[in-house]
């Protein structure tokens, strides 16, 4: 059809590029959540006996230096984030197709046993251990995928469930297999050096030479793996299948794509990341397995993690290493009040990265009035098209006029 | 002056990246039909959501009775007394048609429901208006055309004088569309004033006093229809003389491309089979035309060939092989591609951009990956041309995201897709649902053009016209069964739409025949 | 933005009153917190107790996780935060006082419930800058199931926390008392019946009170709630019977409930606070008896007992006498509990049911 | 007999708080709002209970002269406060239009350390329980009755383990029924959850329907952290456990319906407490196990499992769940 009338455009209209505006949301989300908890701190401060206003700072100030002040500290950081990593791109990974995994306490909890399993009964090397958590893992994400492919169960229930199961399950074997706890009172597993040293996460020779019992090769695993991650979902037909079923079941069974196959490979490898995020844990030979009859809450904290990257396997890394450092850097509040102060802060970034949306439009918008064709731009404009031509080469962000499009 | 029950003066709407009406000036008089006509994205459905409260415009005002109103949304646009029959009905499906009806103006007795009243009336307005519902059926398992009239009622249960109906006829069967303009013509008698959007220009013609034309979401101008004709309505909203497209003469049947043999598939909504032992067969270069109802199975037969359905029982023989058992996938790579029903269920990944899902059918061949690497510069070449070769128009090309399209610009996009495929057998389930005259031309010409590439083209339709137009062979499907096969040349829209409702069957002997020589 | 401008705010802050922030008594906890109930919150009484009435600065800290890098990190962090004495409680801090009592010998450090040795207990080795304090909680346990069983009990159950040391010596001490008792009175095999279980848990829950419920139900007269918060569960299930007992632990728990008839209390918060007397009025460091040393709190020395206040005392039959009988044969020796927890004591006439 | 009693009377003490929470996420999902914050508003709600008992009833003689008129009042307190915090979830989700999971997540986060941290503001020690003074639960006594009248296992079938909030919940189930079926509110309500552009053309102010779905869900789920303090020891510990979550499940389980979720909590608390049972009357085999109970802890999760997978065909959440209402959307 000849092009007569063209459809009526604002007159070079530029898009704010996405990453932009999630930088600047997350970012303003966490300057709000210190902001919030900062201010906790002095209402704390105010309900004691005798205040001290000017301890809410030093703390504050203690915690945001706080990883920072030795090496030791950095590398805790990094220990505390490799699992996190790993578990926020298992529920990440899932949500890109659709799927709420819960269950990454599960699957991290079976993951955990049998790579210790691995090491301990079977004298496995470390890396065939993570495999074994791997398998392990991704079996327990393969039930929910199931049920939810062939039954239709909405995988939030199926994985809740298989949370409680995994929990009961390894504290059974762990009770059957009485060469794996410490003797007496061996409510705990023997640490892994005594049985096979090669099951420890290796540490390069850092140990000695840092002085930190935390360092190992889990954050680079974490990374590796959040990479391929990442791949997979961007650059490679399985992470195009993925997203289609994740955005559009329908569509994508007409597209000769077989969605159930796809919804339970996803919670496979959903699973299996979780996996190796327990075997990381405990393979690096810190903690032990116990008896407690509680869920281990690692697997939980992966959805904060997924949540602050909106899921992108780059970001989480990101996310991941930031969560980290707020427990590590809450070690700041303990004595003086209480290292909760981390939580709080950490669901009051969460609550406020959940409102990008908002800002992204209040951006666009503030940006947009500013070019309807009335020639005066304004400096918010202005600065926004500064950072623009930044990503321009990354991305065309620039829409060419119709004119453009014609010639 | 004239005494205008509603006057939309210059009223502008943006979207991201379109204005869907640029300084729009529409005015409707009490009692009469006015038709808003326009091309795909036009900003007809735009225009009237601004007058139902549904958008706030950035610029211009609505005067009711020459009142200035301020219709900030559906609340004060029921308060004035205006009601919209939205082109996406808006139906809660798992509620009674009494719910739906009442929703909102329910009448209560201390805290509880009470609907009996509101039954009586309900089924009064039925009466008066011969709008024929069964008031207690759940919506999810009633007809399209009974959801329409539960749609009318919803507007005439709270006395609303103003009509809008956005593409109210896009979804009806030619008896279903006679009954809709009787209807029209009595709420009119009632005193009613309708706001009337439709793409067909007959319909137009037959009801409606003054047109409106959008164009672009420009207003083009207003004309009263005894003034004018249909092509010069076409010329007004599109810009140019358009004739509808006629088929050449059909060049003597090619061999079976697909052959189906006994066919059973079941049904979604109801217990009993949707498709019941069908046969027939698709030749190359011919158009199969398949008429009928919505709800008479041709839904579950294109599942059937298509492979979203297992079938009960029966054969499907594609270029004289057994596809029965075979996947979806397999059965396109052999050589089925399918314009979908349901553009927004099966045809898109709506949040997928343009170029993704232009390869929706092909992400897997060589051409698009490698080892399972996408190919990304190719995908973009690949939807580049697509979007150039049929002119498909969107705020960012490739990288639009497809749900901000026109619905009439995401159908071109499926069809470039599924003709992309380039298959020897092309299902094509309404193609042009929804589509401005344009479009529909230019959508009947490509499948001409494949038919006369030798292709073997199944086309399933309500419109009748479409049927008539431009298939070599029309069959009747009613009640899950093939009731007739007719010869375009020697039908009339009539005789088909008595096979359509299953007041007339072809004898017996005819049906054997069908099967035989087919 | 606010964030430079608070920390900013805050370093300035720093600057003047830096010493702030510094404390010089304290604890780090093991697993649980110092609401537990048990000897985190015992230990932490004993700190609060000496620190508030000598005014000197005290805080605790939890570790990040539970593992001997994590307590290590927690107690470099309470010596950064200037502390001068370091207390643990719990023997999960053994392998981690081991590996830092040397590299802090300016520091000191009390351990409860353990001592120092290294992961694969092959050396112990306690230096001059620890002192530790073994409790005989058998013997606690000792007298609280001789006591039960002499009152008049037969049908007795044991709920351990988790099966960690300390517990396993208050449930297996329990079981001697209750043999001694039947001996003593003549009992015949089988008249005295024990439960006995670990909750897995030092916390209450659903699953540990439904199970509680069904012991009395079963007929056991007398539950040992031993282990932090679970005698929640223990009495909130007695409360449900008509005359459903308890025994408390550790401290004195007869507040908690009129269903407690006595306590198995081990002096926690007293011997901490005694052992901080001790250290600081040697000018903060332990005192040659002290330094390096182990002492083993037990009868002999009223490291362990039952309460004998009349208000905390819950017997019928029991008397004062009979308590001071039994604990006079403990001090002296003619009457040794094992504290051995690798294998459960040998009972001839108790019917001891462990669960599987 | 006795055991049997018991078995029931705990099905029913446990089935509460399930049934409470469950009611809850029901209510906001029927508007549209997934509610994923259900464990973290149950603690909020067990706080307040929690502060309101130990603070200002402890002192008052209240406790003493009118026990069911505390527990009445705790039950409201604990309820407005869940509301109060379920408004963060909803202004998150419904007024900003963010993702309803996140903002969920932020509260089940949110809440239990700011439980902590108010219990650290008044003791000013890192304590994370409140212990409630001893709530009267009712006895046969309560209702004028001779305990010695019925046979013992009677008794403790209907008073063992008898309080305030299992009565009410009983009454709000049978309120819930009604409201969401019988009323021009619940009609609406469900409209919203299931096509709020429907609701919304004929009128229905979408936004303020789901506010106050998800402020009703916040009531209940605030109630039934109290009911799942009372059950549980009878103190507050900034923790329920996970019975949030359990809820949740139990609510889809319940196909969003009133008495199916009644079922699925009684059929969980049911098999749960056989579990226990399992381990201390040794009528099912140990299979030669060590801490066997483990093997039994798992029958009601993977019982479950089972069930749906049966009934699954039936199930159907809200259509629009999840989707933050946006007029312009088609
Ligand atoms: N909610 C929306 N968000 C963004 N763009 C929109 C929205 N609704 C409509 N548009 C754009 O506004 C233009 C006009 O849309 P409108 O619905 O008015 O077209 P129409 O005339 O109804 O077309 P059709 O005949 O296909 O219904 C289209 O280009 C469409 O892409
Ligand atoms: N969320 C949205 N964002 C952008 N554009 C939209 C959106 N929803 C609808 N539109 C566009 O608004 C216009 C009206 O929507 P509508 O669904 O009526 O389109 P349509 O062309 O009429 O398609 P159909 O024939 O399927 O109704 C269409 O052009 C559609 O593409
Ligand atoms: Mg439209
Ligand atoms: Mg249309």
């Amino acid at each position: 059809m000849p092009k007569d009338i063209k459809t009526p455009r604002i007159k070079g209209k530029r898009e704010v590029p996405e990453i932009l505006l999630t930088f600047t949301s997350a970012f303003l989300a966490i300057v709000a959540g210190l902001l919030m908890s900062f201010i906790l701190l002095y209402i704390l401060e105010a309900t004691k006996a005798e205040s001290n206003f000017s301890l809410p700072g030093q703390v504050f100030n203690n915690f945001v230096t706080y990883a920072f002040k030795d090496v030791p500290s950095i590398i805790k950081v990094l220990y505390n984030a490799a699992p996190l990593i790993l578990c926020g791109l298992s529920v990440g990974f899932a949500f890109k197709a659709g799927l709420f995994n819960i269950g990454a306490t599960g699957q991290y909890t079976v993951g955990a046993f049998f790579s210790l399993i691995a090491v301990i009964l079977w004298g496995f090397p470390w890396w065939l251990a993570i495999l074994v958590a791997m398998i392990t893992g991704g079996l327990w994400g393969f039930v929910p995928g199931y049920f939810k492919a062939k039954f239709n169960i909405n995988e939030v229930i199926t994985t809740i469930m298989l949370n409680w199961v995994a929990l009961f399950f390894t504290k059974l074997l762990l009770y059957n297999l009485p060469t794996m706890r410490t003797l007496p009172p061996g409510n705990r597993t023997d640490p892994i050096g005594f049985h096979n040293a090669s099951g420890l996460l290796p540490d390069l020779g850092l140990k000695e030479l840092t002085g930190s019992s935390f360092i190992n090769i889990g954050i680079i695993i974490a990374i590796i793996v959040a990479v391929i991650i990442y791949i997979v979902m961007n650059k490679t037909t399985f992470g195009y299948e993925i997203k289609a079923c994740g955005h559009n079941k329908e569509a994508s069974r007409y597209a000769g794509i077989k969605a159930k196959r796809t919804i339970i490979l996803t919670m496979i490898i959903s699973g299996g990341l979780a996996g190796i995020a327990g075997a990381i844990s405990f393979l690096a030979g810190t903690i032990q397995f116990t008896t407690d009859s509680t869920l281990l809450t690692m697997g939980f904290n992966g959805i904060p993690v997924a949540l602050l990257a909106f899921s992108h396997p780059l970001g989480i890394i990101a996310s991941g290493l930031f969560i980290g450092y707020l427990n590590v850097g809450g070690q700041a509040f303990e004595g003086v009040y209480s290292s909760e102060v981390t939580n709080i802060i950490l669901s009051v970034i969460i609550y406020f990265s959940a409102f990008t949306l908002i800002v992204s439009q209040f951006i666009r918008k503030k940006f947009n009035r500013s070019d309807d064709g009335s020639g005066k731009g304004n400096i918010f404009k202005k600065i926004t098209e500064k950072i623009i031509s930044l990503f321009k080469k990354k991305e065309d962000v620039v829409i060419k006029d119709e004119e453009e499009v014609t010639k | 002056m004239e005494n205008y029950i509603i006057e939309m003066e210059n009223i502008r709407k943006e979207f991201p990246g379109v204005v869907a009406n640029d300084n729009v000036t529409l005015r409707l008089k009490k009692g009469e039909i006015h038709a808003l006509l326009g091309e795909n994205g036009a900003g007809k459905s735009t225009l009237m959501s601004v007058l139902f409260g549904l958008y706030i415009p950035e610029k211009g005002v609505i005067k009711k009775n020459g009142e200035v109103v301020n219709i900030a949304n559906p609340n004060v646009a029921n308060d004035l007394g205006i009601g919209m029959v939205h082109q996406h009905f808006k139906l809660v499906e798992v509620f009674t048609v009494l719910e739906n009806i009442i929703l909102g103006a329910e009448p209560t007795k201390n805290g509880l429901l009470t609907t009996k009243e509101a039954r009586e009336k309900v089924i009064a307005l039925s009466e008066k208006f011969n709008l024929k519902v069964d008031v207690d059926a759940l919506i999810e398992d009633i007809s399209v055309g009974m959801q329409q009239r539960v749609e009318i009622l919803k507007m005439l249960y709270r006395e609303n004088e103003v009509l809008i109906f956005d593409e109210p006829t896009a979804v009806l069967t030619p008896q279903e569309i006679e009954e809709l303009m009787k209807i029209m013509k009595n709420l009119i008698e009632e005193g009613k004033s309708i706001l009337f959007i439709s793409h067909k220009l007959n319909e137009i013609m037959y009801v409606c006093d003054r047109v409106s034309v959008l164009r672009k979401g420009k207003y083009i101008g207003t004309v009263n229809v005894k003034d004018t004709t249909t092509s010069k309505l076409s010329e007004m909203m599109v810009g140019r003389h358009v004739e509808g497209v006629k088929l050449s003469a059909l060049r003597k049947k090619g061999n079976v491309i697909l052959e189906l043999d006994n066919i059973t598939v079941s049904s979604k909504s109801h217990k009993n089979n949707a498709v019941n032992n069908v046969s027939f067969k698709v030749h190359e270069g011919e158009i199969l035309g398949i008429a009928g109802i919505e709800g008479n199975g041709q839904t579950e037969l294109v599942y059937g060939i298509s492979g979203l359905e297992k079938l009960v029982s029966g054969k499907l023989i594609l270029k004289g092989e057994d596809i029965t058992k075979l996947s979806i996938r397999e059965r396109n790579l052999k050589g089925i591609s399918h314009i979908p029903e349901d553009r927004h269920k099966h045809g898109l990944v709506l949040d997928y951009d343009l170029a993704d899902n232009l390869i929706l059918k092909k992400y897997f061949l060589k051409e698009f990956q490698n080892h399972g690497f996408i190919k990304k510069s190719n995908v973009k070449k690949h939807s580049d041309m697509l979007i150039k070769d049929y002119d498909i128009r969107s705020g960012k090309g490739s990288s639009t995201i497809t749900r901000s399209m026109s619905g009439g610009n995401q159908q071109k996009a499926i069809i470039a897709r599924e003709i992309d495929c380039d298959t020897d057998l092309l299902i094509a389930v309404q193609p042009t649902r929804g589509l401005d005259v344009g479009a529909i031309e230019n959508i009947h010409r490509t499948l001409i053009d494949q038919r006369n590439k030798n292709k073997g083209i199944l086309m399933i339709s309500l419109e009748l016209d479409e049927i008539l137009n431009i298939s070599d062979r029309i069959l009747v499907m009613y009640n899950g069964e093939i009731v007739a096969e007719l010869d375009p040349k020697k039908t009339s829209a009539k005789e088909i739409g008595l096979y359509m409702v299953g007041s007339k069957q072809q004898a017996k002997k005819k049906k054997e025949e069908v099967k035989a020589n087919a | 933005t606010e964030e430079t401008t608070t920390t900013a705010a805050a370093t300035t802050a720093a600057a003047t009153t830096a010493e702030a922030l510094t404390y010089e008594i304290a604890l780090v906890t093991d697993v649980g917190n110092i609401d537990d109930k048990s000897f985190n919150e015992g230990t932490w009484n004993g700190v609060v107790q000496y620190a508030t009435e000598n005014d000197i600065t005290y805080a605790y800290y939890r570790p990040t996780e539970d593992s001997d890098a994590a307590r290590i990190e927690s107690i470099d962090a309470a010596i950064a935060a200037g502390a001068k004495i370091v207390v643990c409680p719990g023997y999960l801090f053994e392998t981690a006082i081991y590996a830092v009592q040397g590299d802090n010998p300016d520091v000191s450090f009390l351990l409860l419930d353990g001592e120092p040795h290294t992961a694969d207990y092959s050396t112990y080795e306690t230096l001059d800058n620890t002192h530790n304090v073994l409790y005989q909680e058998e013997q606690a346990g000792f007298l609280a199931g001789y006591a039960a069983v002499i009152d008049g009990f037969r049908d007795l159950g044991f709920m351990g926390g988790m099966a960690v040391p300390a517990v396993v010596r208050y449930g297996y001490g329990f079981v001697q008392g209750a043999e001694y008792a039947a001996n003593e009175l003549g009992l015949t095999a089988g008249d005295v019946t024990i439960e006995y279980d670990y909750a897995d848990s030092f916390g209450p829950s659903p699953a540990l009170e439904t199970k509680i419920d069904l012991w009395y139900s079963g007929g056991v007269e007398v539950v040992f709630a031993c282990g932090g918060g679970l005698y929640l569960s223990v009495v909130a299930a007695a409360e449900n019977t008509t005359d459903g007992k308890v025994i408390g632990v550790d401290v004195d728990q007869i507040a908690e409930s009129d269903r407690i008839i006595t306590s198995a209390m081990k002096g926690l918060q007293i011997s901490v606070y005694e052992a901080l007397t001790a250290f600081y009025d040697n000018d903060m460091e332990w005192p040659t008896a002290l330094a390096g040393a182990t002492s083993i709190l037990g009868a002999a020395n009223d490291g362990i007992g039952l309460p004998t206040a009349t208000t905390s005392w819950g017997f019928d039959n029991f008397t004062m006498t009979q308590y001071d009988a039994i604990f006079a044969k403990l001090v002296d020796g003619t009457v040794v509990v094992s504290a051995a927890i690798d294998a459960a004591p040998t009972v001839t006439l108790v019917t001891v049911t462990y669960a599987s | 007999m006795d055991v049997v009693a018991i078995l029931i009377s705990k099905t029913i003490l446990y089935a509460v708080p399930l049934l409470l929470g469950a009611l809850a996420g029901m209510f906001s999902e029927r508007s549209g709002v997934i509610n994923i914050a259900l464990e973290g508003i149950m603690i909020i709600g067990s706080l307040f209970a929690g502060i309101f008992l130990s603070g200002a009833i402890a002192t008052s003689g209240l406790a003493e002269n009118a026990p069911q008129l505390v527990v009445l009042i705790t039950m409201v307190v604990s309820g407005l406060a869940g509301l109060i915090f379920s408004l963060l979830l909803a202004f998150a989700s419904i007024k900003l239009k963010a993702n309803q999971v996140i903002s969920g997540t932020a509260l089940n986060i949110f809440a239990p350390a700011f439980s902590v941290l108010i219990i650290y503001a008044i003791t000013y020690t890192g304590n994370s329980k409140i212990a409630f003074p001893d709530l009267v639960n009712l006895n046969s006594a309560s209702f004028g009755i001779d305990p010695a009248s019925m046979a013992n296992w009677v008794n403790t079938l209907l008073f063992k383990n008898l309080y305030l909030t299992t009565i009410l919940s009983i009454f709000i189930l049978f309120a819930a029924f009604v409201v969401l079926y019988k009323t021009r509110f619940g009609l609406r309500l469900r409209a919203c959850g299931e096509h709020p552009q429907a609701a919304d053309s004929v009128g229905i102010n979408v936004i303020r329907m789901r506010y106050i779905g998800v402020a009703i869900s916040g009531f209940l789920a605030g109630i039934g952290g109290f009911a799942f303090a009372t059950a549980n020891g009878q103190v507050h510990q900034s923790d329920v456990l996970g019975y949030g979550f359990l809820a949740l499940a139990v609510m889809i389980f319940g196909n969003w319906k009133p008495f199916r979720i009644l079922f699925g909590a009684l059929f969980f608390s049911f098999f749960s407490s056989i579990a226990v049972l399992a381990t201390t009357i040794t009528f099912l085999p140990s299979f030669g196990l060590v801490k066997v109970e483990n093997l039994y802890m798992m029958l009601p999760y993977i019982l479950t499992l089972i069930v749906l997978a049966f009934t699954s065909k039936k199930s159907r959440a809200p259509k629009a769940e999840g989707i933050p209402y946006d007029p312009g959307k088609r």
